[in-house]
């Protein structure tokens, strides 16, 4: 059994990661991902467990797995205790066990076990096209599954760090582009560690090969951001950069450098926009500035302009079914600053009151067209119609060369259960599977039309939305 | 009755009471001219009418052609409604006296209009609104006025209105009474839209389409209020309704864009400022008459009810 | 006019049937406490009581009885101002009465003006006939038609029958809508709505009898009739796709149609709809998809919106439903807000749909001339 | 006063007649000098009597349904319980019943919980209250520390297993412990409640009551429940900054659809207006073009007809009706000012003092208003200067648990001590008196025990301190014949042929010697006069003197 001897060979590795993760971790400002590494690493090690025996004989595994997920509910029954008192992040420590727990267990009355265990076996199949029916236009959009098949095929070229990382995406531990990027480099770093060049191969080739391997696993987990597209590509250009004579450690030593000085650039981005924004009066005295959902980078911008003295006001809007809001809410209030809080659906009654609208990017497209956390674009359309302007804080390492023109081309599915609770007494969709002719449609991101957006803010300056590919060409050379 | 008494007493009127419309003016004019009228047939007598009404629009006396004419076509409608066939031929005295008193009814209801006006619009000068006005308006004065003994706190930016500078004149009425008011530019329309809450403009005429002829700028108002989605808020009693309709700017006819002076002796029209331009419909929101608040719609609905 | 409700306040409006007046405040207790859900039910309540106004109470005349309904209908309205279908059956009432005196006055006397008017108006088109404030009116100086002191016996029976036909109506105005179902929807088409209207409902039901469509349903957070209409529609078998609010405009670019309910039409073709409409609306527009309402007579309103702030227009009900209370701490330093309804500008709809037929925005007006008095609006 | 209301629909058949028990007094003095002069239910909350929220339950019930309410009014009333054991007597109650605080906000739909109770009882008779909390982490605007409470409860059927206030110093070993939950004052009772009250004298207050069933349950086997309310509302004004809370929550709308701007009353509904930003204006609230005189409200509550001249600031506090505020006083936190009190020019108030238009009841001596607060064109008493503990304010409120315990107990000893050190004057006077008029022993018992009940000492106390009292008797003795008696009564009274008390009466009367507290002659006098009577004891007692 292979996945056993991975599993034994690889115990002492995700033990020694969390110390090296907290050293490289110190200048990330949410400082997250160390806590995860350490608070995933025993659910890692149990899901490879699990993993492994499952081609092997089902009933030993239910019988485990049964267990485990018990043991998994106290855990999340604790989590959540412990969370009531304090807000934790989306990311934080005390929820890792808990979303995982609770993945664990719906998957459970999901699928049957055997589906647990991976292994595409018919009833799997069938298992999961219950979760999601084909709705005519998404037929083309992979199909939303809880991936708890991911360590089935855990052959060794994919490193444990990897299959963790993987695991943090599907159950929305790490979510945000910034916070998935950050981690992606982060744990490439590791694999790079731990990794030795074979004999009569060479370093620069065969690593990139295995390294695109580990991303194809991820991209199967989650389909891959464009910043963590880009920030790949940059990482193999450096390794294709490295001249075959150059000893493995150094060559290694360069790669750790190319890759923290790209996390430096994220981080520095931020704090470039946030700069710009604030010295160019763009948030001013007696604003109301509406903000959409949860972004790193808007809260950053919010609250260095409220320590530099800036007195507004800020309109938090949410949507389901993440809500999402919620966290950027609590954030601002600790910060001190003035919210209001309402759904999108609520949206244009405020919109009369708000000077500026501030949203976040997942991408930008050489179209100008901006891909972010859907209702954004539904933000920037109200604000439109109130003749507010829209401003869009985009890193521009999430520039990118692809156009797309709607939410359809290229989009991602959510976990279309994640509707049904309504914070209710009584669900309306508590049974809506049975329902052959009702789909639920969750999907992730929508893509806003450059003419509703007024400006794009980012580290490089203010520029119109429409000018991305001038940035890219910039960034080229 | 000739000409120069009937402008004399037209012109008289207006001095009198400066708050009177010229619509109004005209029509009182005509029912002292008809008093006056010595006609024997009821033929000569139309004749007599119609060449008085047209005295009155190619004078000169008021900027306000359009709502003059529209005064007397309305005057005119208002005969051959009230000639009824059996007394007529009989004798045309009996008719006349007829006339003169319903004459007297309809001013006496003209008077009331404005109120009416005021009263329906009140409502919608909400608490701490901000309102663009261009020109100078009677009614837009009054509707200002009521809100303001209402006790509601709005302030009111006025363009200025070149030529006749006529925006002036409505500052110093508002600040008279009270409200604050801020002279702006012409000029700087579209810079102030974004402050505003809504446009509150008066009308010389109210076309059949729903569109209005008014001040020149009106136009470029109403323009720049879709623009920015600001309602724009249109107060005219409904004697200014007028049987026109109008494609374009061009087609608005002379004798209202300019002075009837111009038009006599034959200046080069192109080199003129025109006194008014037409807004259509689409850019109105809403019409305020003693009728009830009209869509643009609503308006041809009322002409067709007078004229068919 | 001004002297009309001058009188007004000199009449005594009080009611003497001890059972009328309890039907009244019972009515008035319900609507302060939202017992009575959907338009339609409060529409034929609030109808019933006037009708048992009508035949219980012993009035002197036309006059009284107006007045005294006016004076009850603004109790009823005062209730629960937001809910405007109240208002418009208590004009609607008032219309009919009005009407039922002006015929009795045109078959009684044949006056001079009369015939003026007669003679001077599309035959045919007897609205106009009766609409008092027409520019002709003013010009022609006619008094209004004094209805004062007709005796209320000989007009009882009429009226009575005119407010039946008016109860007939209401219950039949759904059928009337979903009939025109199948001009509106034709095959393979994708239909947004949002939240759940009764008369949406049953207006794709029917449609589903003949044709197949996809049905998009917006949730409508926090309240999610959304999810209620899609399970319903749902189980009829039509295929149904729920989204959430925040997925519209993403939704759009694929929508060929909107269908939506509405609570009220404002007097310039404007819509108060359950709240996220003007985001749909908005999104359609971008897009260029029709946006099509269907509405009952009933929900058509003389009153104009003046501003959003309006008193009275919005309802906010408690934040609970968008943050739960125990959220702790947060609250005390965040407002909350959780308004129910939006509004729609007519220049977003493209067609209603009323039981009587399809008409645009710009019409709206129109229709109410004929539904209601002039001379009321101004309670 | 407890007025009791019984809405009684009348469509319904007999046994679901729905009672409901509103006490409208508060039986506290948290609002007071305000609720000198009317009582707490009618304390106007965002302009409305509380009663009149309490009231509207009636309907939500039975819309429309006919109520009676019928009053009750008993004088001797002290607390819930004495108000209840009322009901009782006068066996008002012949059904599950509501048990409702008069001053209760909220818009609980109460039908599916009665129903939820009754089926309970039908199961077991036991039930005897289903009693409704509302959700409230720690730290929560809405959590008062005076009454926070700490449950256990059986997840399972929400049975309420134990009931505690946290001050005390427990420790608690149970599972499933509830800390976040607060009790909302309306509780679901069952007819029998009130009896249990008659039966038992020490239950003061529901939370006495219910402490006693829950501590005896294994005994008589009653059994508690609860019901967590999740999406309704319902708090009580059991304090100023409660009322604080609960007016800032009406405004924010989360007793939808009790809100200002909603037809609360049935009187002309809807007379506010709602703005953006919850701001509310009465249909006739006129707002002047520029306001000139520099006014500060901050979380000022103020009542009808208050004048306020120009330059004030008050910050959260409550001003009563017909309060007039001259040019510039300053009113801070927590201030209370009662109705009719004038409150001179430039004053400043200092927080949470509290003052009152008459003189305080306490004290007679200064009928001339306290100018030192008020100024001197100002009118009104000082009733309280300093902050009042309890109703500290809600935000800084970690710190204030602490200094609460700290408070509080030291508080109640000190209390106890004066209470025992007047007892103890008050024995001895009356030892005094006896001795004096030699009054025989059974009267002095008799006083000694009334006294006694008069200062709610206990028995051992008693003891102790009449011992104390006995021996310090002489001590107040003028004349050496006086304690002759006194010596005389001592060992007649407790040295019956008793060696134990001898001894310790010949070392008490030594000690007295000792200290020259009895002269020699006086024991030797006691001893002459002795000698005729008692001989045996008498003689060994002088023996050992």
């Amino acid at each position: 059994m292979p996945g056993n001897q991975d599993s034994a060979s690889r115990s002492p590795l995700s033990q020694q990661t969390p110390s090296r993760g907290r050293r490289k971790q110190k200048s990330n400002p949410r400082g997250q991902s160390t806590p995860q590494l350490q608070g995933q690493t025993p659910q890692q090690n149990q899901n490879i467990k699990n993993a492994s025996p499952g081609e092997g004989d089902t009933p030993k595994t239910k019988a485990q797995l049964r267990a485990e997920r018990r043991a998994l509910q106290e855990a999340q029954r604790a989590a959540k205790a412990a969370t009531k008192q304090s807000p934790s992040t989306p990311v934080s420590t005390k929820k890792t066990p808990r979303k995982f727990g609770l993945q664990m267990q719906d998957t459970a009355d999901k699928h049957d076990k055997v589906s647990i265990s991976g292994g595409e076996t018919p009833r799997n199949v069938t298992s999961i096209s219950t979760i999601q029916r084909r709705t005519g236009f998404f037929a083309h959009l992979p199909r939303y599954q809880h991936n708890v098949s991911l360590t089935k095929d855990a052959n060794p070229k994919i490193h444990p760090a990897i299959l963790k990382l993987g695991l943090q995406y599907v159950e929305g531990v790490i979510c945000g582009s910034n916070a998935r990027c950050l981690a992606l480099l982060g744990t490439l770093k590791q694999v790079i560690e731990t990794y030795s060049t074979p004999k009569q191969k060479e370093l620069s080739r065969d690593l990139s090969t295995n390294l695109k391997k580990n991303m194809d696993f991820l991209a199967q987990s989650r389909p891959l951001s464009v910043g963590m597209i880009n920030a790949f590509k940059h990482l193999k250009s450096c390794i294709n950069g490295i001249p075959r004579e150059k000893a493995e450690d150094e060559a290694k030593q360069d790669l750790y450098g190319c890759i923290d000085s790209y996390k430096q650039s994220i981080l520095l981005a931020g704090k470039a926009i946030a700069k710009n924004l604030i010295e160019n009066d763009k948030i001013t005295d007696g604003d109301t500035i509406m903000v959409y959902a949860f972004s790193s980078l808007i809260k950053n911008v919010l609250c260095e302009a409220h320590d530099k003295g800036k007195t507004f006001s800020v309109i938090v809007v949410d949507g389901r079914p993440k809500l999402e809001g919620r966290e950027m809410l609590r954030r601002l209030v600790k910060h001190g600053i003035k919210c209001s809080y309402i759904l999108i659906s609520a949206a244009s009654y405020v919109m009369r009151e708000v000077t500026k609208v501030l949203l976040g990017a997942h991408a930008l497209l050489a179209n100008g067209y901006v891909m972010s956390r859907v209702g954004s674009s539904q933000v920037a359309l109200i604000a439109r119609s109130y003749n507010v302007p829209v401003l869009v804080c985009c890193e521009t390492y999430k520039f990118t060369e692809k156009v797309q023109t709607d939410s359809f081309v290229s989009n991602e599915l959510g976990d279309p259960n994640s509707l049904v609770q309504i914070g209710k007494k009584e669900n309306y969709l508590s049974n809506w599977k049975e329902q052959k002719s009702l789909h639920l449609m969750n999907f992730i991101y929508d893509v806003t039309p450059s003419d509703l957006i007024s400006m794009v803010i980012t580290e490089l300056g203010m520029v119109p939305c429409t000018s991305v590919p001038v940035v890219l060409r910039i960034k080229q050379v | 009755m000739n000409e120069t008494d009937t402008l004399e007493y037209f012109e008289t009127i207006l001095k009198n009471d400066p708050e009177k419309s010229e619509a109004v003016a005209a029509i009182e004019t005509l029912f002292h001219y008809i008093k006056l009228d010595d006609a024997e047939t009821l033929h000569g007598f139309m004749e007599n009418i119609q060449k008085a009404s047209k005295w009155l629009e190619e004078s000169d006396l008021s900027g306000a052609v359009t709502s003059i004419s529209s005064g007397c076509q309305l005057f005119l409608r208002f005969i051959t409604l009230a000639k009824d066939p059996e007394n007529m031929e009989s004798d045309i005295q009996k008719c006349k006296g007829i006339l003169v008193k319903r004459g007297h009814d309809f001013l006496d209801k003209v008077k009331t209009l404005r109120k009416k006006i005021s009263k329906l619009a009140n409502p919608f000068i909400t608490d701490g609104s901000t309102i663009l006005v261009h020109s100078h308006s009677r009614v837009v004065l009054q509707v200002l006025k009521q809100a303001m003994q209402d006790k509601k706190r709005f302030t009111v930016y006025v363009t200025e209105s070149n030529p006749d500078k006529s925006g002036h004149k409505m500052v110093n009425k508002l600040t008279d009474v009270g409200i604050p008011a801020i002279l702006v530019l012409d000029s700087a329309m579209g810079y102030i839209m974004e402050k505003i809450d809504f446009v509150m403009v008066g009308a010389e005429g109210v076309m059949e389409s729903g569109g209005i002829v008014n001040k020149i700028g009106t136009f470029t108002m109403a323009v720049c209020a879709k623009y920015l989605n600001k309602p724009v808020y249109v107060l005219a009693e409904s004697f200014k309704f007028a049987r026109l309709f109008p494609l374009s700017q061009e087609d608005v006819p002379n004798k209202f864009k300019y002075k009837a002076s111009k038009l006599n002796d034959k200046v080069d029209l192109t080199k003129e400022h025109p006194n008014v331009d037409y807004t259509p419909p689409s850019l109105l929101t809403l019409l305020f008459t003693d009728l009830g608040i009209l869509t643009p719609s609503a308006v041809s609905d009322e002409l067709i009810k007078l004229y068919l | 006019m001004w002297l009309r409700n001058g009188q007004m306040e000199t009449i005594d409006i009080q009611i003497k049937d001890p059972i009328v007046r309890n039907k009244v405040d019972g009515l008035i207790e319900d609507l302060k406490h939202g017992n009575i859900l959907g338009s339609y039910q409060l529409a034929k309540n609030t109808v019933e009581v006037l009708l048992h106004m009508i035949s219980k109470e012993e009035l002197a005349n036309v006059k009284k009885l107006i007045s005294v309904i006016r004076e009850q209908g603004q109790r009823l309205m005062s209730a629960q101002p937001s809910e405007t279908v109240v208002g418009n059956m208590v004009y609607r009432v008032l219309k009919i009465i009005r009407d039922e005196c002006r015929a009795i006055d045109e078959t009684a006397e044949e006056q001079s003006q009369e015939s003026i008017q007669k003679s001077s108006t599309a035959p045919g088109d007897d609205v106009s006939n009766k609409d008092i404030l027409s520019l002709k009116k003013l010009l022609l100086a006619e008094g209004d038609v004094d209805i004062s002191d007709k005796s209320i016996s000989s007009l009882k029976a009429p009226i009575i029958d005119a407010v039946n036909e008016l109860l007939v109506e209401l219950d039949t105005s759904q059928e009337n809508i979903s009939a025109q179902a199948l001009e509106h929807i034709h095959s393979n088409e994708v239909i947004m709505t949002a939240g759940q209207s009764h008369t949406v409902e049953a207006f794709f039901k029917k449609a589903a009898k003949k044709r197949t469509f996809k049905v998009i349903v917006v949730e409508c957070a926090p309240f999610y009739q959304g999810q209620k209409m899609a399970t319903n529609l749902a189980s009829a078998g039509i295929n149904t796709t729920l989204i959430t609010d925040s997925a519209v405009f993403a939704m759009m670019a694929r929508v060929n149609k909107v269908i939506i309910g509405t609570h009220t039409v404002m007097a310039n073709g404007g819509l108060k709809a359950i709240n996220g409409c003007h985001a749909i609306a908005l999104a359609a527009k971008y897009h260029s998809v029709p946006l099509v309402v269907c509405a009952p007579m009933y929900k058509l309103s003389p009153k104009y919106l003046c501003s959003c702030d309006q008193v009275a227009f919005n309802k906010f009900a408690s934040p609970e439903d968008v943050m739960s209370f125990s959220e702790g701490e947060i609250l005390s330093k965040a407002q909350i807000y959780n308004p129910i309804f939006d509004y729609v500008p007519p220049e977003l709809v493209t067609l209603y749909i009323f039981n009587i037929g399809g008409n645009a925005p710009s019409y709206v007006y129109r229709l109410l001339s004929e539904l209601y008095d002039t001379e009321d609006q101004e309670l | 006063m407890a007025g009791i209301k019984k809405p009684k629909g009348e469509e319904f058949k007999k046994e679901d007649i729905l009672q409901a028990v509103v006490i409208a007094d508060s039986f506290d003095k948290k609002f007071i000098p305000v609720t000198n002069l009317k009582p707490r239910a009618l304390l106007p909350l965002a302009n409305i009597p509380l009663l009149e929220y309490t009231l509207k339950k009636a309907n939500w019930l039975a819309p429309s349904s006919p109520v009676s309410i019928t009053t009750v009014v008993s004088e001797d009333c002290l607390s819930v319980g004495d108000a209840l054991r009322d009901i009782s007597a006068k066996s008002l109650i012949s059904n599950d019943f509501i048990l409702v605080n008069g001053d209760t906000v909220a818009n609980v739909k109460l039908k599916p919980i009665i129903e939820e109770h009754k089926a309970r009882r039908l199961k077991d008779k036991q039930v005897m209250m289903t009693m409704l909390f509302k959700k409230a982490p720690p730290l929560h605007m809405i959590r008062q520390q005076q009454d926070d409470i700490i449950l256990a409860v059986k997840s399972a059927d929400s049975r309420l297993l134990r009931y505690d206030k946290p001050g005390n110093k427990k420790k608690f070993k149970l599972p499933l412990l509830r800390y976040d939950l607060m009790d909302t004052g309306i509780s679901i009772c069952s007819p029998h409640i009130p009896e249990l009250f008659t039966d038992n004298f020490d239950y003061q207050t529901k939370d006495d009551f219910v402490k006693g069933i829950l501590i005896n349950e294994e005994i008589m086997s009653n059994k508690m429940y609860i019901h967590v309310l999740d999406n309704e509302y319902a708090a009580r004004v059991s304090n100023i900054s409660m009322y604080h809370a609960i007016s800032k929550d009406i405004l924010a709308r989360w007793v939808f659809p009790i809100v200002p701007d909603g037809s609360i009353a049935d009187v002309n509904s809807c007379r506010y207006s709602y703005g953006r930003h919850n701001i509310y204006l009465h249909k006739t609230v006129t707002l002047a073009r520029y306001s000139c005189n520099n006014v500060k409200l901050d979380g000022a509550y103020i009542w009808d007809n208050v004048h306020i001249d120009n330059g004030c600031q008050l910050t959260f506090c409550l001003v009563d009706d017909d309060v007039h505020l001259m040019n510039n006083v300053k009113v801070q936190r927590r201030c209370v000012i009662a109705a009719k009190v004038v409150v001179g020019e430039n004053q400043t108030l200092s927080p949470g003092c509290r003052l009152t238009a008459q003189p305080p009841s306490d004290d007679k001596i200064n009928t001339t208003p306290d100018t030192d607060v008020v100024g001197e064109d100002g009118h009104g008493w000082v009733y309280l200067r300093h902050i009042d503990r309890d109703d500290e304010d809600v935000y800084d409120l970690e710190e204030e648990m602490c200094r609460m315990k700290i408070d509080s107990d030291e508080e109640d000893d000190d209390k106890e001590t004066d209470s025992e050190m007047m007892f103890l004057e008050e024995v001895i006077s009356t030892l005094q008196k006896a001795v004096m008029v030699k009054t025989d022993w059974d009267n002095v018992v008799l006083e000694v025990n009334s006294v006694k009940h008069a200062y709610g000492i206990q028995i051992k106390e008693v003891n102790q301190l009449l011992t104390k009292a006995v021996i310090s008797l002489p001590l107040k003795s003028e004349s050496s014949q006086e304690s002759v008696d006194y010596l005389k009564q001592l060992t007649s009274e407790c040295c019956k042929d008793n060696s134990a008390m001898q001894k310790v009466v010949v070392k008490v009367i030594h000690q007295l010697y000792e200290d020259d507290i009895l002269s020699e002659d006086v024991i030797l006098s006691w001893h002459g006069a002795q000698l005729d009577d008692e001989e045996v004891d008498a003689i060994n007692i002088r023996k050992r003197v």
